[in-house]
């Protein structure tokens, strides 16, 4: 009675809490060009990051900031995750290996997997992707491992150590810009050094994009790995 | 593109029809098949799309969906069976 | 920088410095030292006070912050400081430790400071650092005291804050001579008919408020209950200060509001009979407050607790006096904030000078001190003739004038209250001038020594006092007179004259001193005292029990308690309990209901506070 | 071109059929089982069919020869992994217990399992 | 079988990722080449020792060959397996007759036994469900023959041949 | 009207919600909370779709004046990001309560009140 | 030089991004290693300080060198400079406290989190955008969340728990007031919007402004949005809870109110700052009434602490200059406090094993230091004078009195007697109550406890620097149209 009463009002709330946003909405007209920002970017992208991809040059270049955050984001979860799950001994303890057919499947898919994910996050500043899903598409791989094996594990301390030196690699990439542009994030390759400038389109472009996806493409890689080899280890009493 | 409507009229109806068995279950493994063949159909989808809208990238969108689905059939199938 | 800043910091100072260096001998010279300071400057600055009015201000905090001095403040800033010396001297004596240093001379900076604020900051300021430092004192000797006396004063604090958040709200200001500029035009306003600054409900507020939080610290009824139990758990040194000197802040906190909104309040709310409503109504309080106080004084079976409550019953007269609101009534109520504070002062160091020897506190362990202390039984004498009202002591001239002033407004009603605490006390004074100094002496009193040194001074100072403000009461009058255009008190120096009345302190002296010395003749030719046995008694027909074994010493107004049974279990004292009690269980019900720990129950918050949005169409 | 072009939507449409085939096979069969063996093989199908058939449509289109390299990691991708996904949730659907389509003839597996067991048994 | 050696291993993977580059960027432009070749090196190593360990042996032009054959063989298998699926899903009837059967393989190889078995899931009626040792469980929509034998020489042989060429 | 996007974003913001408001399950509570966070993905692109134009990416054909804002894309991409670790954190402490309680009822998860 | 101001951004990130490399070099080095870093930021904080102070000139750090409204900005003006300091100061101090009160493992783990919980909270005061102020309040958030259930108990577990369910909630309505808000201006720069604010549709900015300040209000432990406070203050370790009331909840108080100000000309304004003062004042009354009769020291304080932030609250909603920076004050003066108070109790916990109101009797003999503090602290929270609290108390109810608030000034002033009571009882307890046991030696953290001590008194005694600070501080919230000026000199798109 008292959860149907619930269920009850939970409806209204959430019909009224709708009604209010669509009215807010109602005056956001969809499909319409609302760009004022956007418009800049869209003009200036190629010459000012040398990047194809406007998306990518928001993420990395123009907004480099939210995305060093996001970056640490996840760094905060992969560390908080492994701080929770912390145990003083803890294995895989599953019981049934996947038959011959996993096995044998996530060998030969591991190494292609990787090399997409590589793919994708040089190309971030070209296609869509970039670090991110690239590094996704990595900790896939490892993923897929740790499916198919009872007795599969990351080696911890590499990825650990990988991740803490792809992260500060980001922030130096940063720091140089400090450096030699005098701003945090500047993206000295493109703009003071001018690489790139006759290749935009290709992979030689983009300014430092192509680096800063790389390093968080390794980033997004060991810290996904690390987030599913943490949950998928349990305490072992001794 | 003649028949592009067409093709995508079947898939919808595919959709729906494995949209169907998603809901219906009954077991937990129904409604697992019912997604896999889902995904797959969508990856097909979207290589159709990529043509549709004549941007290539919109493959490798469907490469990575097809992968991120089959590490999560995997996952799920092996969870039902106790080996995680 | 001019001298009121160091007659407010040298305490402050003092104390600090008293609390850090600790090393005994110094910490006291220290003590006495700086609240020797306002005294001097005090009396030094009496001339300037004919001239231009003496100002200060200071920009703290992005406040300014003023001191005045004008003659009313000053006449309190004299008792602050008379009493407060004389109660620190009886500090070098009975202080246990540095803390007690501190926040004693911390208290008295903050009564100077209420005396000499020219502003509400400074005013509250002075207010909360007064309050505290006391609190303080209290804190270490009673747990339940120091709470009760805590709650109360933050409350009465806080009213007062409301208060002069509601002032600054409509006024913009927190300077006394402003709002009190504002409120002037307003009641001007209002008597033209038109619409004021401040509504009804408003100026109603604010009197409320101000009652309160005056109220609580002068202990005015039925805000008293903290009163007799934070006076009597301290340092009875330190209570002299604390009755003598705090609780005169709270009156001064009266006279502020007359300074501030006279008119405005009498307007607003009108007359009964021929006095204003909202005087009368702080007068009827004070006629209660005189009767309870008195009452319970007298059943009390603790020394420090009878002074507790007959300091209580005292500050009822204030009350009225104030209340009357005639400049008669007003200059009666000021004189005997002094004689109070100067009897009371006196008494407490008394007391304090009988517990630092005896160790004892209840009238059952005493007797028979006037031998074994006949200083102290001396200024004892002063101090309960002054109290008793009886010529030619200080007490006598401000109750004289108190009386005068009620009948010249034919208030029958508080008259008779007036006249019922006169009876009562004498009622209670019997008892301690009896069991105290007279009669037979517990065994265990035999090595009783007389006050210390620095006690005897402070006592002497406030004996002194006591016999020359009755003796030459127009030493007063003449100050007091100087608070209006036209003097309310004739008469000369020794002599006052209300045109209905006459009062000559010096004659009455005359007489009074040819009289003890005949007294004196006739004691000393010989007539033999009969010495009285502890355990005789009188027991009005009911039979000797160990619970049931009235002496002068022991339950001495039982039968009186008895009679009044009923109307004494009508405590209000309890009520607040209750109250607290209530709050704290509406307490527990709020953070059980609100705080229960189900996420889900927050995530509902969450929707309700989205929905509350909507409702309001932001 | 245009051959191209023809060759590849008609590989599509191909497709399509079999993702209808395969999604009937989902709502038609008696229990999971059988549903797994008709859904998965058109699926697979229906995907190589509509996937290569837009690399060489898009070839056909004027495209970049792009287009029908990516369709064809995507197809083998498609072709290595959706067999290995029927296998372990048929996998998945016995071992978690669901039960044999009552119409069933033969249940070597089971037979295998409690020999295992027992075996295991003896062993300790 | 034998290990092949580091080396080889890790050749033969860099040339297989290389390849996947190549179709995957479907460029010859150096910039690509270059980073495709150096990311193929890197994926490499630390993938070589799961993905391979017979290295490039594998490239050993017979078994190419084979593969290569091995491809239009296996469509058609399929396919016609679709078209006996679609008899079954669009007849009214429903005929089916499941069940569970052993059959035995004669392949040793992991790599081979896994072809096997996606090759069975993908054809006729067929689906691994477990694959133990040498012993395959096939969940088979229309059980023709239920003994180990008959049911391996109906499912598994005729991918054998290939497979054993390919793997073996 | 409002578009059907919106529609849809404000949907599935809405159904979440409603799952946090009224299942007794922490995961599905915490499922609750991602359909919310989709939602608001879904809203954040659908603000910055521009009829008739294609993904911002200035190739094949794409120019300035035929692009959608990339804005939004950016910002659902960090979300995105964003929302990936919060759910990985949630089920890490869903996990620790687990291990603690016994149970992810929320009515039983109380030990901290009042 | 001034973008160098970017390293209070970018060294401890990257000083949290080598912890994994220096736990392989010695596990001993880490807890050091946040010592070096937390002075090391405290230094640039101070320099940043200096240099705001003394030019009046705010430090705007433009990442990546875009111009705002093209690039993100930090905006490092006077409140910024001040509590970035303050942030800065605290973490210093708690790596210190670390040393004594943190065992729990992995101790890398938490090294990491603690700097980039730092982090977050300096992000979120210094950043001119207000998507970049949800990534900020992310990093803040989950920093956050992984803290919390850091003791690894049940109750942290649920109390993470909690915080999480509500602050996902509140984080998910926040990002979709950004997105009305950026569907409606096309831009997320603060300055630009506040340009453009007046210009566009009333409707939706109302909306977006309300989903905003309602997320915002979560981590600003507005009441009724809350109710996770006092149960992650209370299972955090203790430093944890220190820096949570010193500055993580006043980075929220801070984000609510620089947007709120930046919409003031919008229609609905003053009906939103009417439910904020609504709240603000409920927050204030029922923390006070939860913790007036708390058994657990830690959760008491954690129920003042938050009455204290609803008072902030309350400042800052007044929508005057006056209430902004009365309110500033007490947010400098509530960190102090806290700080001290947090630290004493968590000191108290380590040294007793635990922070029950048993623990405490008879503190005052064996502990008299750490008791000093803690009375020190009681006092100056229930706003005596002479202890810092008091101006900042008064400033705040006056402004809130001058804007005509009685109600909210009455009750929080009924709740300021009960949070009397229950810090008499502390009080107390710690003094007067139970046996003497052993005296225990304080060492170090006595020491620090003390210099805070001596803080509090200072500004209460002499207010007057740090109230023009705060006036400064409070300025730079209240006049939009010189950040926009600053922030945005001549724009034109
Ligand atoms: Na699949
Ligand atoms: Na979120």
């Amino acid at each position: 009675m008292v959860g149907m009463l619930k269920r009850v009002l939970a409806i209204l709330t959430i019909l009224v809490i709708g009604y209010w946003l669509a009215q807010g909405l109602a005056d956001v007209p969809f499909g319409q060009d609302k760009m004022v920002v956007g418009k800049y970017y869209l003009e200036h992208v190629k010459e000012e990051t040398g990047a194809v991809n406007a998306v990518t040059a928001v993420v990395v270049n123009y907004r480099g900031l939210d995305t060093l955050g996001e970056v640490t984001v996840l760094f905060i979860a992969s560390t908080g995750v492994a701080a929770l799950l912390w145990k003083k001994k803890r294995e895989r303890t599953a019981k049934t290996e996947g038959s011959v057919v996993l096995t044998t499947g996530a060998r030969l898919l591991f190494p292609f997997i990787a090399l997409f994910g590589m793919y994708i996050f040089i190309h971030g500043h070209l296609t869509p992707g970039g670090g991110f899903p690239g590094g996704a598409t990595i900790a896939t791989a490892f993923l897929l491992m740790y499916l198919a094996f009872t007795i599969y594990e990351i080696p911890h301390r590499g990825f650990e150590v990988t991740e803490g030196l792809a992260g500060m690699g980001y922030v130096i990439t940063g720091l140089i810009g400090l450096a030699i542009g005098g701003y945090f994030l500047f993206d000295w390759i493109w703009q003071t050094w001018g690489w790139g400038h006759e290749n935009i389109g290709r992979l030689f472009s983009g300014g430092f994009i192509p680096i800063i996806y790389t390093l968080i493409g390794i980033k997004v890689g060991t810290e996904l790995s690390g987030i599913v080899d943490n949950m998928l280890k349990e305490e072992v009493k001794e | 593109m003649i028949g592009v409507n067409i093709y995508l009229l079947l898939i919808g109806v595919a959709t729906l029809l494995s949209m169907y068995r998603v809901f219906r279950g009954p077991t937990t493994v129904d409604r697992l098949v019912a997604v896999d063949i889902m995904t797959t159909i969508t990856v097909g989808l979207m290589v159709l799309f990529a043509l549709y809208y004549r941007r290539i990238i919109f493959l490798d969108v469907a490469l990575v969906y097809a992968i991120l689905s089959f590490a999560g059939v995997i996952a799920f199938a092996r969870y039902l069976e106790g080996g995680l | 920088m001019n001298e009121l800043p160091i007659i407010l910091l040298s305490p402050l100072i003092g104390g600090a410095l008293a609390w850090l260096i600790r090393v005994k001998g110094i910490r006291e010279a220290i003590g006495v030292v700086s609240s020797a300071i306002p005294l001097y400057f005090l009396i030094k600055l009496y001339p300037a006070l004919e001239g231009e009015p003496i100002r200060y201000s200071l920009n703290v905090g992005g406040f300014e912050l003023t001191l005045a001095l004008s003659h009313i403040s000053w006449i309190f800033a004299m008792i602050a400081a008379v009493v407060g010396l004389s109660a620190v001297l009886g500090l070098v004596s009975t202080a246990k430790d540095s803390n007690e240093w501190l926040f004693a001379l911390m208290s008295l900076a903050g009564a100077l400071g209420v005396f000499l604020a020219n502003d509400f900051v400074v005013f509250f300021l002075s207010w909360e650092i007064m309050t505290f430092a006391s609190f303080m004192m209290v804190f270490k000797y009673n747990r339940h005291a120091s709470l009760k006396y805590f709650v109360l004063s933050i409350a009465g604090a806080y009213a007062m804050l409301l208060a002069i958040g509601i002032i600054y709200a409509k006024t913009g200001s927190l300077s006394f001579p402003e709002i009190s500029a504002i409120f002037r035009q307003d009641a001007m306003m209002g008597m033209m008919g038109g619409g004021g600054v401040f509504t009804k409900t408003e100026t109603l507020l604010i009197y409320a408020l101000f009652l309160v939080a005056f109220g609580v610290k002068a202990g005015m009824f039925p805000l008293h209950v903290w009163a007799p139990d934070a006076y009597s758990e301290t340092n009875q040194s330190y209570t002299a200060m604390f009755s003598g000197v705090l609780s005169k802040t709270g009156v001064y906190g009266f006279f502020l509001l007359y300074l501030l909104m006279y008119g405005k309040l009498a307007i607003t709310l009108g007359n009964v009979r021929s006095a204003p409503t909202f005087g009368y109504i702080i007068a009827f309080l004070g006629g209660l407050t005189i009767m309870v106080g008195g009452i319970l004084a007298a059943l009390q079976e603790d020394i420090r607790k009878l002074f507790a409550y007959s300091s209580i019953s005292q500050i009822g007269y204030i009350l009225i006096g104030l209340g009357i609101g005639t400049p008669l009534g007003i200059a009666a109520a000021t004189y005997h904030a002094i004689s109070h504070a100067l009897f009371k002062g006196l008494f407490f160091l008394i007391v304090a000078t009988i517990i630092y020897r005896t160790g004892k506190t209840e009238f059952k362990d005493y007797g028979g001190l006037a031998e074994k202390m006949p200083i102290t039984f001396a200024m004892a004498f002063v101090a309960i003739l002054s109290l008793a009202g009886i010529p030619p002591m200080a007490g006598f001239a401000s109750k004289w004038l108190i009386f005068e002033a009620v009948i010249s407004r034919n208030l029958p009603i508080l008259g008779a209250m007036v006249f019922f605490g006169s009876a009562i006390g004498f009622v209670y004074l019997i008892r301690f001038t009896y069991a105290v100094w007279f009669g037979q002496r517990p065994s265990d009193l035999e090595d009783v020594k007389d006050a210390p040194l620095p006690l005897a001074i402070g006592m002497g100072i406030l004996a002194i006092l006591n016999v020359i403000f009755g003796v030459a009461p127009g030493l007063v009058a003449r100050e007091l007179n100087k608070l209006f255009s036209n003097p309310p008190i004739g008469g000369t120096i020794w002599e006052l004259d209300l045109g209905f009345g006459r009062y000559n302190g010096l004659l009455l002296s005359i007489w009074l001193v040819i009289g003890l010395i005949i007294a004196a003749i006739l004691y000393f030719m010989g007539a033999g005292v009969r010495k009285v046995p502890v355990t005789d008694t009188y027991q009005s027909g009911n039979p000797v029990t160990m619970e049931y074994n009235l002496t002068i010493r022991r339950n001495f107004f039982l039968p009186l308690k008895e009679a009044m049974a009923f109307w004494l279990k009508m405590s209000f004292d309890r009520l607040y309990h209750d109250i607290w009690k209530a709050i704290e269980e509406l307490a527990d019900l709020a953070r059980s209901y609100v705080y229960n720990g189900n996420i889900q129950a927050y995530a509902w918050y969450l929707a309700i506070i989205l929905l509350i949005l909507v409702a309001m169409g932001v | 071109m245009s051959v191209l072009s023809l060759i590849g939507e008609l590989l599509v449409l191909f497709g399509t059929v079999f993702y209808l085939l395969s999604t009937l096979g989902l709502i038609r069969m008696p229990d999971v089982y059988n549903r797994m063996q008709t859904a998965t093989k058109s699926a697979t199908l229906g995907s190589l069919g509509v996937i290569i058939g837009t690399g060489i449509w898009a070839l056909g289109e004027g495209f970049s020869v792009a287009w029908l390299t990516k369709a064809i990691v995507i197809a083998a991708f498609l072709l290595l992994t959706n067999p290995i996904s029927a296998h372990a949730l048929i996998r998945a659907a016995y071992k978690s217990g669901i039960p044999l389509w009552e119409g069933s003839v033969v249940d070597k597996y089971k037979e295998h399992l409690e020999r295992k067991k027992k075996e295991e048994g003896e062993q300790e | 079988m034998e290990e092949a050696s580091s080396i080889s291993r890790y050749l033969y993977t860099f040339i297989v990722l290389f390849i996947i580059w190549l179709f995957l960027t479907a460029s010859l432009d150096p910039q690509e080449l270059t980073i495709g070749a150096l990311f193929s090196a890197i994926a490499a190593l630390f993938t070589y020792e799961i993905f391979t360990t017979r290295g490039l042996a594998n490239l050993h032009p017979k078994r190419v060959l084979y593969f290569i054959a091995y491809i239009p063989y296996f469509l058609w298998a399929m396919i016609m397996a679709n078209l006996d699926v679609a008899y079954r899903v669009l007849h009214p009837k429903r005929p089916i007759n499941p069940g569970i059967v052993e059959c035995k393989t004669t392949l040793t190889n992991n790599v081979g036994k896994m072809a096997l078995a996606n090759s069975i899931t993908l054809t006729p009626g067929t689906i691994t469900l477990d694959v133990d040792g040498d012993k395959y469980f096939i969940h088979w929509i229309d059980v023709k023959d239920s003994s180990v034998e008959g049911a391996s020489e109906h499912i598994t042989k005729p991918f054998e041949k290939f497979l054993r060429v390919i793997f073996e | 009207m409002i578009s059907s996007y919106y529609f849809g974003a404000i949907s599935l913001i809405l159904i979440g919600l409603y799952a946090v408001l009224v299942k007794k399950n922490l995961l599905k509570i915490l499922i609750g909370l991602s359909i919310m966070e989709t939602g608001v993905n879904l809203l954040l692109i659908s603000i910055g779709y521009v009829s008739g134009k294609s993904a911002p990416i200035l190739s094949e054909g794409v120019t300035a004046s035929n692009a959608v804002d990339p804005i939004p894309q950016a910002l659902v991409l960090t979300a995105i990001v964003i929302g990936v670790a919060t759910t990985a954190m949630a089920l890490s402490v869903a996990i620790l309560l687990y291990e603690k309680y016994g149970t992810l009822n929320i009515e039983e998860i109380r030990r901290l009140r009042g | 030089m001034s973008q160098v101001a970017a390293l209070l951004i970018a060294l401890p990130l990257i000083s949290a991004f080598f912890v994994p490399v220096l736990k392989q070099i010695g596990k001993s080095l880490i807890k050091p290693f946040l010592v070096i870093i937390t002075l090391l930021q405290t230094l640039i904080a101070s320099w940043a300080f200096v240099q705001v102070y003394s030019t009046g000139k705010p430090i705007i750090i433009y990442a990546g060198g875009w111009k705002p409204p093209i690039g993100i900005n930090l905006y490092i003006g006077h409140f910024a400079a001040l509590f970035i300091l303050v942030i800065a100061v605290v973490s210093f101090l708690m790596a210190l406290f670390n040393f004594k009160a943190v065992t729990v493992e992995p101790i890398d783990k938490y090294a990491m989190l603690f700097l980039l919980l730092l982090l977050g909270a300096t992000g979120m005061i210094a950043t001119g955008d207000i998507f970049n102020l949800f990534v900020f309040m992310e990093i803040t958030a989950i920093s956050a969340y992984a803290l919390t259930a850091y003791n690894k108990t049940g109750e942290a577990a649920e109390a993470s728990m909690k915080y999480i369910v509500l602050g996902g909630i509140g984080s998910s309505f926040f990002l979709v007031g950004v997105a009305l808000i950026y569907g409606a201006t096309g831009t997320l720069n603060m300055a630009h919007l506040a340009m453009l604010a007046n210009d566009i549709n009333p409707t939706v900015v109302q909306v977006g402004l309300a989903l905003i300040i309602f997320g915002l209000a979560v981590e600003a432990e507005l009441f009724p949005l809350n109710a996770w406070a006092p149960d992650a203050y209370q299972a955090a370790p203790h430093p944890i809870t220190v820096m949570f009331s010193a500055f993580v909840v006043k980075a929220g108080l801070y984000a609510m109110a620089r947007i709120l100000y930046l919409f003031k000309d919008v229609s609905g304004w003053s009906s939103l700052t009417k439910l904020l003062i609504a709240m603000a004042t409920l927050t204030v009354v029922f923390a006070e009434l939860s913790a007036l009769r708390q058994k657990n020291v830690k959760r008491m304080i954690a129920y003042s602490s938050i009455g204290q932030v609803g008072l902030i609250a309350l400042a800052l909603s007044l929508g005057t200059q006056e209430g902004v920076s009365a309110g500033v004050f007490h947010m400098l003066n509530h960190a102090i406090v806290k700080t001290m108070m947090f630290m004493a109790i968590g000191y108290v916990g380590i040294t007793l094993g635990g922070t029950m109101i048993e623990n405490f009797e008879g503190l005052g003999k064996r502990m008299p230091l750490t008791s000093l503090s803690l009375t020190i602290g009681g006092i100056a929270t229930v706003g005596v004078p002479l202890f810092n609290v008091f101006w900042s108390k008064l400033r705040i109810i006056l402004a809130a009195a001058h804007e005509g608030n009685l109600w909210p000034v009455a009750l929080v002033l009924f709740a300021s007697v009960v949070e009397a009571v229950y810090y008499f009882r502390l009080i107390h307890t710690m003094w007067f109550k139970g046996k003497s046991g052993e005296r225990i030696p304080e060492g170090a953290i006595a020491i620090v406890l003390l210099l805070l001590a001596m803080l509090i008194i200072v500004i209460g005694v002499y207010p007057t620097p740090f109230w023009n600070l705060v006036t400064k501080a409070g300025s730079d919230i209240v006049e939009v149209s010189k950040y926009v000026a600053n922030v945005l000199p001549g724009v034109k798109l």
